[in-house]
């Protein structure tokens, strides 16, 4: 008979690097210890997404949501909750506000505002067992692409859906598809681009480790409907959980028929390969990531010819991200009119988003379209970490913008953010507050930038070098107000000459955090100050006279020997010696030394 | 790399191990990431005599094959350490303060990023996003993840693997 | 090693399996169904309150009727264990006290199918816990 | 052909479909700047990486600039080639390549000469704005051919599209990524421990001083001042086809005579022709392929055909690199060089009397790899090289432009005696099908013991990749390959080793149109028209000379009486042919 209670644990990355295969573990010994086994299931599922409190444990049918479980909390969460149907009030999480304990998950704000397509999966089904997919009725809508739609019919759908690409630019689904059916080939392929490489984003991961079979199913619908039989997924190497969850699931779809020849009876053979990344960004990059499955440097081409014309091997390529696979089989089960309820005018449907930074609730969320960002941030995220005051949130990684206090009411789709200056991006987001400056941030980017340029067209590889080493100056309190200037030519022409997306959105982050943060770069290039307090070489160290009492503690910890003075007066700083490391600071009992 | 660098001596056993991975590969050129993945994993690194052997089971120029692997970043010339030490600069770790994570590191360790602590006990690599931000900063050492990471937690992880 | 032939198969393969993860989406929802919860303290242990509880899960699912079965702590009835609290959609929860398993097939029969009351209802208003 | 209607610069422009919007600028006079671009159409080459941005312009319409080296006319595009925006945005990048590139072009080989300083002509760049690192790598330029200045690369490609599309020969790649890429043989080793077979036809498409040759004018000044030397010199084919390019003449123009002048007033104490070589080269190796060729055709199965060239020594290098399993296919012919230095410092020597180490033998060539070809050891007789050492077209009229020669006043001047002299055969060897056409006019009359009704042999000419004939040889019929670029060598010795080859004799030269296309001739900077004009050049020196077969060539029937005796002989075999040398890049590993 079917268990009474299941125990549903995170196994998604970041929870996994919290210990949760421990914890699974210790929750079988347990339950078969304690004689519960026939009663309680373990099932290591997805993300569920709050990875700021993992590893969390979701209990069924009680819907109890035990956050940060360590592996030896097993034996109280099945003694008391397995066995006597308490729950254990120290593990649930605490409303940050009045810190009461809430037990399920739908009344954390966390969860509150969120839908789930992509996700609907994650955290509810084991990865690893094709039937928890198929009984929540996975592959149902490759039968009926094949039975009762057809392909142009699917396609259909997904245009009457509005489906558009979650990878970044969202461009329509069902036009991609089109194009790569029409165009004719003895040959074509459908690509899943899991190349996600924004610093800070993680959702195709999360997908792919907590759903895999979803991403296999929609895929194998596209090749049905562009006419292709070969599937590919290009995914990173740094992600051997998803890696290893792939094999498993293209293993047993092999097996029940679900790949391979003849698939339900339809006639139609398909089947995938993997494709490994090996840490270059650019390959998220369409072009860039087919000529690394050539094995190929992954540096772009020119578009035209688009994939769908001449892509992998030469022939009629569909690529599409992993997000937008996921939401294929679903608006195929529940209809187009169910999935284009939900979102604005033109973007339909939900984004999964990354949130991470100085949020209380960092996490993998998925919002419908149309939410503000301070929904996001304030709900969601449950505001600023240490009550310290929002500054800026970067959307769109690298290649998008910083958005600010004023941007925060605007509903996000894919239009709005790019007329706020960023972009949709694939889905990073990240929440920066007063401690941040801005300028350092744009050349965090920018570094990230210069690192993964593939070096091909002189704009992306010079210009973004030559970027970074001004704001470098900048932040050095060496920038001038030509410098300025450049920066901001330099930016714009970088954009509308680079050969891809990647550097045509690079200097993304330096023009709107020079457009909304003006006064940051004044500061840093005119006063020679970094109002936030992080770029080091604008930073003194100096000795509040008044308080310091002359202990010398100071001057012994000083590495380089920049503080003077004999015990019980007052000591000095040389600002020239010092390397503003801020031991002094740290040693400091009597808060006699400030930071400017 | 340059050319004065140390030479590896492969056994004949290796060379015929990289022949196989080819082979398993259909000596197709088209596969020559998948290759070099699979032969990186059996070797640690890519040495110039393991590339120059690929290249001959792949039928590719073996100046392909060194502009392919200095073109990934997964990619690498020179071996890891015993432990090898990454640690995620992603966003997230970095406004969470992964930069001074990474000065502790360099600091106590003596080498820079990319580089292998002359006992060969620890390098340390830098990833883009490991993708366990609710964590950050992390640091892995092999295959064990070090979530919140602060700087003076530093010596304390390394001093587990002494 | 279960090869899938059409989507004819692939239905009736989703309806069996649905019985063993359905009861995570049913419990997403709970006020749309028969909700069901048994007290498990130790002592309710001791007087067959998981047998009870078994046949409630087991029995409901083959009567066809949507229902979710949960545990909870001690309701403080010891006098009467195993205690369990019904709640049928739009209606107030009713506590039925000494629930052994002819008793839970009473219930089940009469009032969640009938809408009949049973005897045993413990009428006092008590403190619900979560 | 649809016709596509669009605007550029506000001029209507009607162009076939599927051009580039650069090529549909060129029909209205809108010259588009371009750097990366090289469409070498006769030979199939199409380099548009879209790399350097600098043919960027304005698409009405689009969001950013386009690349219009690269982008496809649409019907209704309209076009801005210099707007503003357009313009700034050139000179932007344009400021950006010259901000990682180093400023010393006063003493660059490329100056004046060089795409990119021509370019910040054009664009007027009086400052770089951008100040930052530069790129620091190593110069190589201990190759006995080709000297590389990695700091000087601007990412072009050119070069790894030449060595890997075209000749196969895979030396090159781009290595590392974004600002640290660069294009490098593998572990950026040298290139002697690459595949590089010194064809420099990377160093003929360079628009910058990165690749250039190994420069020998100075050593020669030296040794022609030098009163203990005799100084002999020996010039190919195909440079008196293209030298006048660098005196801007135009292409095509033949300088035969004003070239022997130069040299002459240069201070060589005799100047000779290749060409002599050429004909012998044609009576050895024409009498290799007819006794390969009757063996064969006997049943001898120790005899392998098809029989190869070996003239070029790119293409040599190839073949001991590539295709080490058909060492024994190629003619042991040594090449027109090397049989002009090994008959120099042996008859010629003795003839003047002059001791061996005291005769310096230049040779002025078309070419890189006869750099590389005369240091062989093979080549030298108790380290005496036999061709001391060889400069290119280039270096040839940079020495005359040094030297004070006014270079158009010059009068026609004859080759001296007796190894300047040469048939219309040894002119051909210049140009692709031209050895095989020389071998061919040979062998047929020496073989069917006829006159040949006629010289020339229109189906073996031309600029086609791969070329096959089949002459009659009095009524056996002979099959005939041509192939000049490694890429299409590839393809044919490919063949070869499947057993699938029908050929009996093939010729291959290296590069594109053979020695005209080599990579120490003028540079073309992606103009192929001006190979088929140095073509046209060569054919009319070979029509214009009263002997066109090499073994009617009177001395050489000299040079067989007085001294070699008869081809093939032993002595010819001692002197005039060579081995060849397994010299595949060995993977070192012990076991």
């Amino acid at each position: 008979m079917a268990y009474k209670m299941h125990l549903l644990v995170c196994g998604g990355t970041g929870c996994q690097a919290s210990e949760s295969a421990a914890l699974v573990e210790n929750l079988k010994k347990e339950l078969e210890e304690q004689q519960l086994d026939s009663f309680a299931q373990v099932v290591m599922t997805g993300c569920f997404g709050f990875c700021e409190k993992g590893p969390i444990v979701k209990i069924i049918p009680d819907n109890t949501f035990y956050t940060q479980v360590s592996p030896e909390n097993a034996g109280v969460i099945v003694s008391e909750h397995v066995a006597k149907g308490r729950r254990v009030d120290y593990l649930l999480y605490k409303n940050p506000e009045d810190n009461t304990p809430i037990a399920e998950s739908k009344n954390m704000n966390f969860y509150k505002k969120q839908i789930r397509i992509a996700l609907r999966n994650c955290g509810i089904i084991n990865p690893e067992n094709i039937e928890e997919y198929i009984a929540r009725d996975g592959y149902l809508a490759l039968g009926k692409v094949f039975q009762e739609l057809g392909a142009e019919n699917t396609i259909q759908v997904l245009k009457d859906a509005g489906l558009r690409g979650r990878g970044g630019a969202g461009f329509p689904t069902a036009i991609k598809w089109e194009l790569t059916r029409k165009n004719e080939a003895d040959q074509k392929y459908v690509v899943c681009n899991a190349d996600e490489g924004d610093p800070g984003a993680f959702m195709d991961r999360s997908i792919l480790e907590g759903d895999p079979h979803a991403v296999i199913e929609a895929m194998a619908i596209n090749g049905y409907c562009v006419g292709a039989t070969k599937g590919l997924i290009y995914i990173r190497a740094e992600y051997p959980l998803a890696i290893q969850r792939l094999k498993i699931a293209l293993n047993q779809a092999r097996n029940y028929g679900l790949l391979g020849n003849d698939i339900l009876g339809s006639g139609f053979d398909f089947d995938i390969e993997l494709r490994y990344g090996a840490g270059a960004f650019v390959c998220g990059e369409e072009t860039a990531l087919i000529h690394s499955m050539e094995g190929f440097r992954g540096e772009p081409t020119l578009k035209p010819p688009y994939p769908a014309q001449s892509g992998y091997l030469n022939k009629p390529t569909n690529v599409n991200n992993v997000e937008t696979l996921a939401n294929v089989p679903v608006i195929i089960n529940k209809g187009p009119e169910w999935f284009n309820q939900i979102g604005t005018e033109k973007s339909k449907g939900t984004k999964v988003f990354a949130l991470a930074g100085k949020v209380n609730n960092v996490g993998l969320i998925e919002v419908p379209m149309g939410i503000t960002l301070r929904e996001v941030i304030f709900e969601i995220g449950g505001g600023i970490k240490n009550n310290k005051k929002f500054k800026a949130v970067q959307t769109g990684g690298p290649s998008g913008g910083c958005l600010t206090e004023k941007d925060l009411d605007i509903s996000i789709d894919y239009e709005n953010l790019i007329a706020a200056g960023s972009m949709m991006g694939s889905g990073g987001m990240i929440v920066m507050d007063e401690d941040d400056c801005m300028v350092d941030v744009a050349k965090y980017f920018l570094d990230f930038t210069v690192e993964e340029s593939c070096g091909k067209c002189a704009p992306c590889r010079i210009g973004n070098k030559r970027l970074y080493e001004l704001l470098d100056k900048i932040t050095k309190g060496k920038g001038t107000k030509q410098d300025l200037e450049i920066l901001q030519n330099l930016g714009g022409v970088i954009k509308d000459t680079s050969l891809c997306g990647l550097g045509q959105s690079s200097p993304n982050p330096v023009l709107s955090t020079m457009r909304n943060f003006e006064d940051e770069y004044h500061a840093h290039v005119h006063d020679h100050k970094c109002p936030s307090g992080v770029c080091k070489s604008l930073m003194t160290y100096e000795i509040i006279p008044d308080n310091c009492v002359g202990c010398t503690a100071c001057v012994r910890v000083c590495p380089v020997g920049a503080i003077t003075g004999n015990k019980k007066e007052v000591h000095l700083i040389s600002a020239e010696l010092c390397i503003k490391c801020g031991a002094c600071m740290e040693r400091c009992k009597f808060d006699a030394i400030t930071v400017n | 790399m340059t050319q004065d660098q140390v030479k590896v001596e492969l056994k004949e056993s290796d060379v015929q191990k990289i022949k196989t991975i080819c082979a398993e590969f259909d000596n197709n050129g088209g596969e020559l990431i998948n290759v070099l993945h699979k032969t990186q994993n059996t070797f640690g690194y890519l040495p110039a005599e393991v590339q120059e052997v690929v290249a001959q089971g792949l039928n590719v120029s073996v100046a392909k094959v060194y502009g392919v692997v200095t073109f990934y970043s997964y990619f690498t010339m020179i071996p890891k350490g015993e432990h090898p030490i990454s640690l995620c600069t992603g966003t997230a770790c970095y406004v969470r303060g992964a930069d001074k994570v990474l000065d502790e590191l360099k600091k106590v360790l003596e080498i820079e990023v990319g580089e292998t602590t002359a006992d060969g006990k620890f390098s340390i690599n830098c990833l883009r996003c490991v993708g366990a931000c609710g964590l950050a900063p992390v640091v892995m050492v092999g295959d064990k993840t070090y979530g919140r990471v602060a700087p003076e937690m530093i010596k304390g992880i390394l001093e587990e693997y002494q | 090693m279960t090869r899938v032939k059409n989507l004819d198969d692939l239905r009736k393969m989703r309806d069996q399996l649905q019985s063993k993860t359905n009861l995570r989406d049913k419990s997403e929802k709970p006020e749309d169904m028969v909700q069901i919860k048994v007290a498990m303290a130790t002592c309710c242990i001791a007087s067959g309150s998981r047998d009870t509880m078994n046949f409630f899960v087991d029995e409901l699912e083959k009567r066809n009727i949507e229902a979710i079965v949960t545990q909870t702590g001690c309701m403080g009835y010891c006098y009467a264990e195993p205690t369990v609290e019904v709640t049928v959609p739009e209606k107030e929860p009713i506590i039925f006290g000494n629930v052994d398993t002819p008793k839970a097939d009473e219930i089940i029969e009469k009032y969640i199918k009938g809408g009949e009351m049973v005897d045993g209802i413990i009428p006092v208003n008590y403190q619900k816990i979560d | 052909m649809t016709k596509i209607k669009l605007t550029i610069d506000k001029k209507e422009v009607k162009v076939e479909q599927g051009s580039t919007l650069l090529e549909a600028a060129k029909k209205v006079g809108i010259d588009i700047p371009t750097l990366c671009y090289m469409h070498l159409d006769d030979i199939n080459v199409n380099h548009k990486p879209g790399g350097c941005r600098v043919c960027s312009v304005e698409v009405e319409g689009r969001r950013n600039l386009a690349p219009a080296c690269a982008t496809e006319v649409a019907d209704g595009m309209v076009i801005r080639t210099n707007s503003v925006r357009v313009l700034n945005a050139r000179r932007t990048v344009l400021s950006l390549i010259l901000s990682d590139h180093p400023k010393d072009c006063l003493s660059c080989a490329k100056s004046g000469n060089c795409d990119l300083q021509n370019m910040a002509i054009r664009f007027g760049i009086r400052e770089t704005p951008y100040e930052g690192c530069e790129i620091s790598r190593y110069k190589e330029d201990f190759s006995p051919s080709i000297i590389r200045d990695m700091d000087k690369c601007i990412v072009c490609r050119r070069c790894e599209t030449m060595c890997n599309d075209f000749q196969t020969v895979g030396a090159l790649s781009a290595i590392n990524r974004g600002f640290n890429s660069v294009v490098a043989p593998a572990f950026q080793m040298d290139l002697e421990h690459s595949t590089c077979t010194y064809c420099g036809q990377c160093v003929a498409v360079c628009p910058t001083g990165a690749l250039t040759e190994v420069d020998h004018t100075n050593k020669l000044i030296r040794d022609l001042a030098n009163p203990n030397k005799t100084v002999i010199v020996q010039t190919a084919p195909a440079v008196r086809a293209a030298l006048g390019e660098c005196f801007d003449l135009k292409p095509g123009t033949l300088v035969t005579g004003k070239m022997t002048a130069a040299l002459r007033e240069l201070g060589f104490n005799y100047v000779f022709d290749t060409d002599f070589a050429a004909d012998l080269t044609i009576m050895e190796e024409g009498t290799e392929i007819l006794n390969r060729l009757s063996k064969h055709l006997a049943g001898d199965k120790s005899v392998k055909l098809p029989i190869l060239t070996s003239c070029c020594p790119g293409w040599v290098n190839f073949f001991e690199q590539q295709f080490t399993d058909l060492l024994d296919v190629p003619s042991t012919a040594k090449s027109p060089q090397q049989m002009f230095g090994a008959i120099a410092k042996t008859y010629f020597a003795d003839k003047i009397n002059v001791k061996r180490e005291d005769l310096v033998v230049v040779s002025i060539m078309p070419c890189l790899a006869k750099k590389y070809e005369c240091q062989r050891e093979e080549f030298k007789v108790d380290g005496n090289p036999d061709v001391d050492y060889s400069i290119s077209t280039r270096e040839l009229a940079a020495l005359i432009k040094r030297a004070n020669i006014d270079f158009m006043s010059l009068s026609d001047e004859e080759f001296d005696a007796p190894m300047g002299e040469s048939t219309g055969a040894g002119v051909i060897f210049g140009t692709t099908g031209g050895v095989i056409e020389a071998a061919v006019r040979t062998a047929y009359e020496l073989h069917t013991n006829k006159k040949l009704p006629k010289v020339d042999f229109h189906e073996l000419r031309g600029m086609q990749g791969i070329r096959q004939a089949t002459i009659d040889f009095d009524g056996f019929p002979v099959n005939i390959g041509i192939a000049h670029g490694l890429g299409h060598a590839r393809e044919l010795l490919e063949k070869i080793q499947k057993g699938e080859s029908e050929f009996h004799a093939i010729e291959i030269m290296a590069c594109p149109g053979g020695c005209i296309g080599g990579g120490g001739q003028p540079l073309h900077h992606a103009d192929l028209s001006i190979l088929a004009k140095r073509m046209e050049a060569i054919y009319k020196e070979d029509g214009n000379k009263v002997l066109r077969k090499s073994h009617e060539n009177p001395s050489i029937i000299k040079l067989y009486e007085e001294f070699l005796g008869k081809p093939m002989s032993e002595k010819a075999h001692h002197l005039l042919h060579t081995n060849y040398i397994n010299r595949s890049k060995k993977v070192i590993y012990i076991q």
